[in-house]
């Protein structure tokens, strides 16, 4: 019998005689990784949608006197040189009035009495996307308090704490699941294996007295956790796909498709997690084979 | 005692795996005073040489206890001896490395006391696995394993599950599978141990025709009946010693 | 021997012989309490959360004139009658406009040359906590336009709508990875349960041939099991605990003591998932010891 | 035969565990037209029909498969028979409900062909364990144990680990777990298929202490060193069938 087909005989002889255990083995390693990949997932998704919603910030610098254009590259660059910024905007007292009338829509006659005059002008700046903590925006804050003219800054305090706190708490928890669950995986699906391996040992300390070669002894049991890295990866993160596709069907409206855009891995991720499922599977046998096949 | 010449220089460089010869003159084991304590303090061995020339077929006798199993282990190097030499087939056993210590299990057939069969499996996979690990053709197999069920009178078990066997069944499919490759070395701990003298005819028969076919045999036994009405060598064991009387005196 | 001196001499015997599988049956059933509680702390925790930040929630009804004071019974109860509400709050012009001079806080001496009533007036309604729905906000809202006088009806859309859906979204998250890893929990346990049995097994089908009752096959082991799910679930819980007082104390800013309150679980509730962590345990053994019990 | 008046007429209501009463003078074990047969076709035993008394040696004989272990089985309700009538001290073990097999396998000492020993616990841990469970005390189990060792030479292996003794001395472990309890009926399968005839006689030496305290012991075996000098009853199985010759006969 040539190596290879003795591998694959013998490799299905296992399979069919130990389906129970396979069966249990490859439940444990598809349950893993579609635990894993969806906590993943989330964390993905919940960062993008942490942009999306991080946009919004912008602080308003109110200014005493309107700024003559020709300053603005000063006062640019000297807001630049504190932290980087995605946009400043020069709102005039034309234009707060202009919003305010906006704000007001319907009842934008209220306002007809009055000169477009009477509200301060001001500079929105709009920070780059890194400046994510709290602490960071509020000395931002105060260092734009220090710009000349300017009289006071107002940023969403209200919002941008709520939403930061939200943030870094929900990071906190994602991160700790996927702590505890990256754990989980590996001591099930190395547990799994060990177990395994010794319900075999009787075979394999049998096929080392008969002296079976090395390769022999391994091959098939490193093709079956092969195959089992392989189709239990494979069904967690197939359910996972369905799963995502579940939910986004669920959360098609169409406010929420501008503000949340779901994503699934790139195939380039999802065939490393296949990778990965495919190597802790072998990598686990061949570890836990190893202590059996020393002479 | 044949060992005179076999303490030949070697360089360490050769390939050990390739001196294993079962095919020339030199004595197929050879042990000089060998010992085996198991820790702390169970001595089941202690100073035993002796020489087993090829073809020969040798009974290893001795009370429970006695060190049969042990001596039987050294020579297929399940255990390390405390102490001495043991050779074979002319290859000193303390160097060989993993390689050569599994080419050196696939020449040698054992069929062990307890006989280490797979309770789960069809008494013709349990036969067929010393065939498989050397890759034989699924037909030689085939020929060879029923051939031996043949012999041995299990042809109808052919197919059950090693553990719906009788006890006497199941010793006969531990020699069969020793017998299997046709190894030039066997084996055999105490193989009649379950069986009734009607049938140990029928493993004696089985060990007269390997040895036509060249193999040397080592039977550990405690059953008289066969060994007693034969020339073969008796090594006598007794709490670790060879008896002197007996051994080296075909 | 005494049954039950029997019974401590035996577990212990059993403990000690076989503490590698004990210790891997103790750490799975550790990690599984730990996961479970966690994520039942933390969509309780959130829970409250999302109480603390609806809040915020109140639709304002721009006026097109004040309402004399006698009518404000009246319009009470017609909104009442829609949907219960927290709280109504009438705001005059004077108010609107004092309210916008709060709001300006530095600048409030640009409203110094304006009336005091170009503002509209409205009323702010505060619904109760349990319009948590989008959907029944906007109703709500269309069923405010129609009150006599009403001109506009306005709330935060954006700030509702997405904390809307970010609510259902989470609480979908949590409630998916709540299911997997109960899902995950009860299979790892009980596989776990049935591997230390299986292991046994030749130990408990000799006590059968032996002759041994029921009685003494069973006590030791199951002992065993109520130890594994005392100590299991009480390393669980108390390693939560400890996570939970170290998220706490990182989280002890003022500003969000007053959003979150965070709580760990009433002593109740924490005896009961000692309590099931035991019998989950318990009875995974009695299960898998009954397989073998079969004369 | 004593069986004639087995056939006594009982009340079903009876608790039948309260009958199991070994110190009449009805036969010990009594089997009437009992066959055997494993799924799908291997018919171990075909209406076999013997009586023991009490206080009997008896040997069962046969080739291997004749059958010896499954008739032995058929006795601790290990196995249930295909046809025919069982009876353990007058009970009807096909009538037996989970409690009175307890109580009946408790006076029944069975060492195994396969020893079925716990490998990975002591040899004191092994042999102790009928008297456990059914609660002796320690200070009871120690003497009684230790008296055991005495009497099969394995005083020096108290505390070993069953794995590492030879298969011999498990042997004596098996038989004297067996016989512990001081068990109303011993039943050995191949007692001494490991021993050589001096140990052998250790065992036979146990046999008989055991039966001058009133037990009845039923030997399977083939070893005809043990019962050819001796005046008790042979039963001879041959593929089942009972040799009609000698059965019966004492
Ligand atoms: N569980 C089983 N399933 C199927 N067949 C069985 C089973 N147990 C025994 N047999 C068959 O029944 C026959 C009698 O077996 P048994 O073990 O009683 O023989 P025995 O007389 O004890 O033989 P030995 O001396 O070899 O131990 C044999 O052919 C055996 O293969
Ligand atoms: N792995 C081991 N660890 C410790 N002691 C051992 C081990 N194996 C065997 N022994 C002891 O070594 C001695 C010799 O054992 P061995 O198995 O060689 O005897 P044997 O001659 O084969 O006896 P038997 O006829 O009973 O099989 C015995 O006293 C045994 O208890
Ligand atoms: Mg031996
Ligand atoms: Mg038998």
């Amino acid at each position: 019998m040539h190596f290879l087909s003795y591998l694959f005989v013998q490799t299905g002889r296992n399979l069919r005689q130990t389906w129970g255990t396979q069966f249990m083995t490859l439940l444990t390693v598809s349950l893993s990784v579609l635990i894993f990949a969806f906590f993943f997932l989330v964390y993905n998704n919940f960062l993008s949608v942490g942009t999306k919603l991080g946009d919004e910030l912008r602080l308003i610098v109110f200014l005493k006197e309107e700024i003559v254009p020709e300053l603005r590259p000063q006062i640019e660059r000297k807001i630049q040189e504190f932290n980087e910024v995605e946009k400043i905007v020069f709102v005039s007292r034309q234009q707060a009035f202009e919003r305010l009338g906006a704000q007001l829509a319907g009842d934008r006659d209220v306002l007809a009495d009055l000169g477009s005059d009477f509200l301060p002008p001001s500079i929105e700046v709009y920070p780059k996307k890194d400046l994510r903590s709290l602490a960071r925006v509020k000395q931002f804050s105060d260092y734009l308090a220090t710009l000349p003219g300017a009289e006071k800054v107002q940023y969403g305090h209200d919002w941008v704490e709520r939403f930061g706190y939200v943030t870094s708490l929900l990071r906190i928890i994602v991160l700790l699941s996927g702590c505890l669950l990256v754990l989980t995986t590996v001591f099930m699906v190395s547990y799994t294996i060990r177990l395994t391996v010794i319900a075999r040992r009787e075979e394999l300390q049998l096929l080392r007295m008969l002296g079976a070669t090395n390769t022999y002894i391994q091959g098939p049991l490193i093709l079956e956790g092969l195959l089992q890295g392989l189709i239990g990866s494979g069904i967690g993160l197939a359910s996972l796909f369905f799963l995502f596709i579940w939910i986004k069907t669920r959360f098609s409206g169409p406010g929420l498709l501008t503000l949340f855009h779901f994503t699934f891995f790139p195939p380039l991720t999802t065939g490393a997690m296949l990778l990965a499922g495919i190597l802790l599977c072998a990598g686990g046998s061949i570890v836990s084979i190893r202590k059996f096949l020393r002479v | 005692m044949q060992t005179g010449n076999a303490f030949i220089t070697r360089s360490p460089n050769d390939s050990p795996a390739m001196q294993l010869n079962f095919s020339d003159d030199r004595p197929v084991v050879e042990m000089v005073k060998v010992s085996k304590v198991y820790p702390p303090n169970v001595v089941a061995l202690q100073d035993v040489s002796f020489a087993v020339a090829k073809g020969e077929i040798i009974f290893l006798t001795g009370m429970s206890g006695a060190g049969k199993t042990s001596l039987l282990k050294l020579i297929c190097c399940l255990e390390r001896p405390t102490k001495g030499l043991i050779e074979v087939a002319g290859q000193d056993l303390s160097r060989l490395d993993a390689k050569a210590i599994q080419k050196l299990r696939q020449k040698i057939g054992v069929a062990y006391q307890d006989f280490k069969l797979l309770a789960q499996r069809s008494v013709f996979r349990n036969i067929a696995m010393p065939l498989e690990i050397t890759y034989q053709s699924a037909a030689t197999i085939r020929r060879r394993v029923d051939q031996l069920l043949e012999m041995l009178d299990l042809a109808d078990k052919r197919d059950k599950v090693v553990d719906d066997l009788s006890r006497g069944e199941q010793q006969r499919v531990a020699l069969a599978r020793a017998a299997a490759a046709l190894p030039p070395l066997l084996l055999a701990d105490e193989p009649t141990g379950n069986l009734d003298s009607q049938t140990s005819k029928l493993v004696m028969g089985l060990f007269n025709h390997l040895n036509q076919n060249g193999t040397t045999i080592m039977v550990a036994t405690h059953d008289e009946t066969i060994y007693r009405d034969n020339a073969h060598r008796v090594l006598d064991l007794s709490h670790g010693h060879l008896a002197p009387a007996v051994a080296g005196e075909p």
